[in-house]
């Protein structure tokens, strides 16, 4: 049938799936709709309030890329560490690499099979 | 770079008059003898190495133009494939005119052991010249510029 | 009079974009302009015939081209056991693989219209983007060993020009020397395979030697050169490592197109695996070895994209990632090597992949290459909100992003699940990683999202514009294919994936033109 | 990259290889033959070059001569690149 | 078998073996830039070395009809080969000693762990 992807052990369809999507979207939008009516835009509402304290310019508040898996990065410390040393931006290593892998792959497919 | 001694220069201007008539009858007799088109066009190319050494950078620029190198390498390329193109009625690559021998050039079929005659072998003659030209002109282009070195933006 | 062209359709659609290339140097010497024009007429004619021979395979099964021979279909000369000649084979396999390489060719370069044109020396990057198409062509379309390798060097070559093309940065250089070292490297140790098959047999036709193969220690001692030289072209950890280094110095288009020259790598690893050795050696541990290569692959280039600033280094990274889901797929292929059962579905989803992931990547790094157009800068730490300025490039973005990320219902998702799903049945730890993985891709692009997009509008980039309408017609024909591809998949893979696969699976057939 | 997995690694590649020359036939005495005697009886009759190589080299592979041109253009091309002359923005 | 024609012996084989490793020994372990230049040049002789060795017949001449006996000759096509790979050798050699130069422009050395502002 048309828009159904059989993979041989279950299915995939997107046309069900946009349906459910939009189906969602009406509930979301109902949710939406029951809303606080007397929000209004650009007024004094929708201006941030810091304890009364100006408001820090643009730039010191854009959270930079660095900052975004801080927790994650900081948490997997052993992980990355030597992960980055790994990636040494030698030519020599990368090179390395390879004939170790070579060295493997011979030793796995020419020596044992 | 500087250009070299006098001595130098003279023996050059008198050599590489021969080394570019020895590199073209390497590509000319492609089909014959050991040689063709890359060795010839490689020769050929020392020879432009010999003058680029001797003289120096000043002199070589008015010698041997790069535009000019540039446009002929592009021509034997594009003579390259258009013979290859030109075999198309048959086959890509056909070599049409040794095999039908409708056309009277290049088209003796020597037999055995002979000494060679240069009206023989079809198209491959002429795709040893393109790629003598081709070949003699890149490797001049590569020679020019790794000589001449970075040039600075205006 | 057409009907006379189709049998000459696999050559022409080498010959004349190599054609165009040489043309083209001599036509930008006039005018840009009138290059130009004729780079679209040469592209537009290849695509248009690579079309034409694609319906043509799809009905009638595989091509055979002789060159120099008096008749195409003449493979061995008559009266003889063996081809003297070289023999273009072109079955649904090469034919899926070129569709795929020259739709992406003809996005790239309209995309690259307008941007190049602020770079000196955009006659050299026409001539390059054409000999890249033709080394990617000539791999596909080839069925002799060393014309492969011949046509491995023009496209490594000619990527590593490419990637030097900024010479104005400090680190191309150094990303070009890197990437033109480890290609010839693997280049050359294809050759040496190509010898020892040579010194054996005395023969250099793929159909041939599979044909003659006997499986002696030379023959697995060129395998494990061959599948290590391709494995480290496509980018398989953890010999990936050129790979985040060459595509976050290129341009965007020119990392756009190198995707899909690594992935043309990984139709030559099929072709060694699947076409010349078969069933000749142990399937099981040669899948094994490709799919362990392949979870490394997605692992590293997963949890090292998290950590990246700049732009084209981490989607390069998720490259890795991407390529490992092939791997992946391939391997389990291989271990079972079938046309039925799981075997077959991976080997379906890995071939899907492989044109997800062209779509996909292009159209990140084309993103990647207006933003670049756009602000000057890669940084990710320097960008932020642009999405007030560049409303389309960043639909564009999500549309990219989701397809990677496997979301539904982009094509990432259906090739990802047919590979959960047939991985499943082979070991459900693998497929539990590549899940996992997956869950990681969203968490790499809702930072670059984020940081790019989103966030607030900083002075210097409040006069920045919406990229020239060509890099978004390019961006648009990428997002509408992904869209397509997602919303019908079904189409895509029983009419055109599944006689792919088949033709890998059946070797018989590829090898019984000889 | 541990200098030591690297050389042990070379070792053992260089080991496999070692198989290789001595597995081969031995030098002089190919075993398969075919296709150079096909060529070598036929490239005078077929082409009409006295030289076998160059029949091979334009005629039989004459595809692979037309990459080998192709790659040598490429090159430089790429030279060219390296050494363009660059604006005056840095660009 | 006599001891000449034994495997061991195969001598242009193992120099092939020698020059290979010996090239992947410098790209392994040198840092200088132009050193693995020349490391993959030595592999590529290498590997010609082999195509080269592979084609010859004992007691044969070059393939050429002028002058040589119809009957005894090498192999052509290795030579054939041979030639399209030294020539796509040069081509490589070429652009990796451009990029070299270009790296020492930029960078100021051709040490190699001191031209890898790209890690991580």
């Amino acid at each position: 049938m048309f828009g159904i992807l059989e993979t041989g052990y279950g299915f995939w369809s997107p046309i069900i799936w946009i349906i459910t999507i939009i189906v969602i979207g009406i509930i979301l939008y109902i949710i939406w709709h029951l809303g606080e009516p007397a929000y209004k835009k650009g007024t004094e509402q929708t201006k941030p309030f810091l304890a009364g304290m100006p408001e820090p310019s643009k730039e010191a508040v854009t959270v930079r890329a660095d900052n975004v898996y801080w927790g994650f990065k900081e948490a997997l410390k052993h992980y990355y560490g030597p992960m980055i040393k790994t990636h040494s931006g030698i030519i020599n290593d990368y090179i390395s690499w390879f004939v170790v892998v070579l060295a493997i792959v011979f030793v796995i497919i020419g020596g044992l099979l | 770079m500087i250009p070299m001694s006098k001595i130098v220069r003279t023996i050059t201007n008198i050599l590489y008059v021969f080394i570019i008539g020895f590199g073209f009858y390497v590509i000319i007799h492609g089909h014959l003898t050991p040689g063709g088109g890359f060795q010839g066009g490689a020769v050929v190319a020392s020879a432009f190495a010999l003058l680029a050494v001797a003289y120096g950078r000043k002199k070589i620029v008015s010698m041997l133009n790069k535009e000019h190198l540039s446009v002929a390498e592009i021509s034997g390329l594009l003579a390259f494939i258009c013979l290859a193109f030109l075999g198309l009625g048959t086959v890509f690559f056909f070599n049409f005119l040794a095999v039908g021998r409708s056309i009277p050039v290049f088209s003796n079929t020597p037999a055995g052991i002979n000494p060679g005659d240069l009206n023989t072998a079809g198209i491959l003659p002429l795709m040893n010249i393109a790629v003598g030209v081709e070949v003699l002109s890149a490797l001049g282009v590569v020679i020019l510029t790794m000589f001449l070195g970075f040039k600075e933006g205006k | 009079m057409f009907e006379n062209l189709v049998p000459h359709l696999p050559i022409l659609i080498i010959a004349i974009p190599l054609f165009g290339a040489f043309a083209s140097y001599l036509f930008s010497k006039v005018s840009d302009k009138a290059r130009d024009v004729f780079a679209f007429i040469v592209l537009g004619v290849t695509e248009f015939l690579v079309l034409v021979l694609g319906k043509d395979i799809y009905t009638n099964g595989l091509r055979v081209y002789t060159l120099g021979a008096t008749s195409a279909e003449l493979t061995a000369p008559t009266g003889y056991i063996m081809p003297v000649r070289i023999i273009l084979e072109v079955d649904a396999l090469s034919i899926f693989m070129g569709i795929i390489t020259v739709t992406v060719a003809f996005i790239v370069f309209i995309f690259s219209l307008k941007p190049m044109k602020e770079y000196s020396g955009t006659d050299k990057y026409y001539t390059l983007m054409f000999l890249l198409l033709v080394g990617m062509l000539g791999i596909e379309f080839t069925g002799d060993l060393f014309n492969l390798f011949v046509f491995l060097e023009i496209a490594s070559i000619a990527g590593a020009a490419l990637v030097a093309f900024f010479t104005h940065r400090d680190e191309s250089a150094e990303a070009a020397f890197k990437y033109v070292v480890i290609c010839s490297l693997g280049a050359l140790l294809v050759l040496f395979a190509v010898a020892l098959f040579y010194g054996q047999y005395d023969a250099l036709n793929i159909a041939y030697l599979a044909n003659v193969m006997k499986y002696s220690l030379l023959d697995k001692i060129a395998f494990c050169v061959l599948l290590c030289a391709f494995a480290m072209k496509a980018g398989s950890a953890p010999m990936h490592m050129w790979k985040p280094d060459a595509y976050g110095e290129a341009p965007g288009p020119v990392a756009a197109i190198l995707v899909t020259a690594s992935l043309v790598s990984m139709y030559a690893l099929l072709r060694v695996c699947f076409t010349l050795y078969g069933r000749g050696l142990n399937t099981e541990v040669i899948g094994w070895i490709i799919t362990v290569l392949g979870l490394l692959s997605i692992f590293i280039g997963v949890t090292m994209a998290l950590i990246q600033n700049n732009f084209g280094r981490l989607i390069g990274y998720t490259a890795v990632a991407e390529v490992g889901f092939i791997l992946l797929a391939a391997g389990v292929g291989f271990a079972g090597f079938s046309s039925t059962g799981f075997g077959f579905t991976a080997l379906q989803a890995g071939l899907f992949h492989i044109l997800n992931d062209a779509l996909d990547l292009g159209l990140l790094f084309l993103v990647s290459g207006a933003v670049l157009h756009a602000t000057g800068k890669r940084n990710l730490n320097e960008l932020s909100g642009l999405a007030r300025n560049m409303k389309y490039t960043c639909i564009f973005f999500i549309v990219g992003l989701c397809a990677v990320a496997g979301l539904p219902p982009m094509n990432g998702f259906a090739s990802k699940l047919m590979i959960y799903e047939s991985v499943y049945q082979f070991n459900p730890v693998f497929s539990i990683i590549a899940i996992l993985a997956s869950i990681f891709m969203l968490a790499v692009f809702v930072k670059v999202f984020y940081s790019v997009f989103l966030g607030p509008e900083l002075k210097e980039f409040s006069s920045v514009k919406e990229v020239p309408a060509s890099m978004l017609l390019a961006m648009g024909a990428l997002a509408v294919l992904i869209i397509v591809i997602g919303l019908c998949p079904d189409i895509f893979v029983n009419n055109v994936i599944n006689p792919a696969a088949r033709a890998l699976i059946d070797y018989g057939i590829y090898r019984g033109v000889v | 990259m541990n200098k030591y997995v690297a050389a042990i690694a070379l070792i053992i590649v260089f080991i496999f290889m070692f198989l290789t020359a001595t597995y081969m036939h031995p030098f002089g005495e190919p075993e398969n033959q075919d296709m150079d005697q096909y060529m070598i009886e036929n490239a005078q009759n077929e082409t009409g070059a006295n030289n076998v190589v160059t029949s091979v080299v334009f005629d039989y592979r004459g595809y692979d001569t037309l990459g080998e041109a192709t790659v040598l253009f490429t090159a430089v091309m790429g030279v060219l690149v390296v050494y363009k002359k660059t604006r005056k923005g840095g660009e | 078998m006599t001891l000449e024609s034994s495997a061991i012996f195969n001598l242009p084989f193992i120099t092939v073996v020698l020059l290979i490793i010996i090239g992947m020994y410098a790209l392994m372990f040198k840092r200088n830039l132009i050193k693995i230049v020349i490391g993959l040049t030595l592999i590529e002789s290498g590997v010609n070395l082999f195509l080269i060795a592979l084609g010859y017949r004992k007691g044969c001449y070059a393939p050429i009809y002028t002058n040589a006996p119809t009957t005894a000759m090498v192999f052509p096509t290795p030579q054939a080969l041979t030639l399209t790979s030294i020539v796509i050798g040069l081509a490589v050699t070429a652009l990796m000693l451009s990029f070299a130069v270009l790296i020492y422009k930029k960078y100021g050395t051709i040490n190699a762990e001191k031209t890898r502002r790209l890690k991580g």
